[in-house]
């Protein structure tokens, strides 16, 4: 994309480093937009009657975001674990900062 | 995120950057919000024109989206300060 | 991507108009493409018998892409009476040229 | 899309853009296609090669796509002028 | 993306034949990601009872692979014909190198 | 893919695309390996804890996706590999 536009003709920018905090912004937002659809998916419903969150709908909400974590920290475990029983280092660790 | 590790003119670049890529996710929610409300309310094509219950369940779909969608944003936001503050306490 | 593989060499030319005019076309193509498979699971019979579109499909489509704008237009008109509502000026007009 | 407003250089350079990214949609719909027509016409594993009904189904798909996607072109084009012409009578 | 961060400083490179090599890697990127989540839907039994494929998914998954090769040459050949039928000239042999 | 038309130093740039490409496929993998198991395995939002049986299947699910992804990228180097040998005897 166009996001290094100007990185280029910059004098004494790191881009190495830009591009790294820039690789994990769109990490996270990737993470973050799949959790947005599968939550909605498992809580909101679609008949779409009225253009509340319902209570229900709200507490399901928040606690499929905090599943969806510990769901995520568990699969990164996993992961590791099984490179390296494979003879591997592993990740060192959870393959993102979330 | 943690952009302490950067010089500030590297963390004025972020800046642009991040809102570049703001206004393209923002772009990227909107067209999938389209396309998500669409699929839900309207399913009749023996006419071109919205009837008004399809009028009434896209308007509730988008604004019930948006709710949603806050709502999920302040809890992710929580979760992940607290999961780095977990790891940084290792 | 590669898309702006030759602008930073070029004297004179306005990269932020061409960004903007790319964007712009990234957005439609965006928008077509979800159309186009939203209108596609709407319309058309997936059992394959024959490589024609029906006659009941063909006015299916049409109306769908027909409505399908409709719909594009009242989601962004709602977004932006929500975030005048919110206390913000809204986005002006529809956040896209379609 | 309005292309007025841009220079000759940079409508030169917007041309080569375009084609560019005509050819990238191309294989995108292409690769979307297979896996369109292989999830609606494949599903019977006992055999490694396709059956003559399943060959006969993934021709059928793939061009009643390409007719399908015509015709979705077609009438995004007209509703898409239509529209513009409105917002500049504004 | 960042793909092309130092092609442009490269004196002697020819930016042209990377772009066209980095072009068919995300191609058959592209192609390999919607086959591996096409026969996961077909072959893998999603309860998760454990964590080991049986016989009857390895066999799938081998015959599944095969078939979508197959099912992407057919694709091509069909749209080449297509396009030949409607006056033009085809595109030569079919769209990848796969 | 055939790198021989490539000159040494192209060659080496590549492999320098290619690792950070394969930095990025790995991620994208790992992202929707947890959408997937997380939409087959969690079910239940009566609590914001993982149960035992949700943390089972998480685990089955991960382990048993990257058999899979094992056996179906072998599998897909194979027949590339059968195919472009035949392209090239024509």
């Amino acid at each position: 994309m166009s996001f290094f536009g100007g990185s280029r003709n910059g004098g004494g920018l790191n881009n190495e480093r830009i591009e790294a905090a820039m690789h994990e912004m769109e990490m996270i937002t990737d993470v973050f937009n799949r959790m947005v659809s599968s939550c909605h998916a498992k809580c909101v419903n679609t008949r779409y009657a009225d253009a509340e969150l319902s209570k229900g709908e709200s507490v399901c909400v928040d606690r499929c975001i905090g599943k969806y974590f510990e769901a995520n920290k568990l699969v990164g475990e996993t992961l590791n674990s099984t490179a390296q029983a494979a003879g591997g280092g592993g990740m060192g660790s959870s393959p993102m900062g979330m | 995120m943690d952009m302490s590790g950067l010089s500030s003119a590297e963390q004025a670049q972020m800046v642009q950057i991040i809102e570049k890529k703001q206004m393209r996710d923002f772009m990227n929610l909107y067209s999938s919000l389209v396309e998500r409300c669409f699929t839900s309310c309207c399913n009749d094509f023996t006419s071109r024109a919205l009837s008004s219950k399809e009028e009434g369940c896209l308007k509730n779909c988008a604004e019930k989206f948006m709710k949603y969608s806050e709502r999920a944003g302040a809890r992710f936001a929580e979760e992940n300060a607290e999961q780095m503050q977990k790891q940084q306490q290792k």
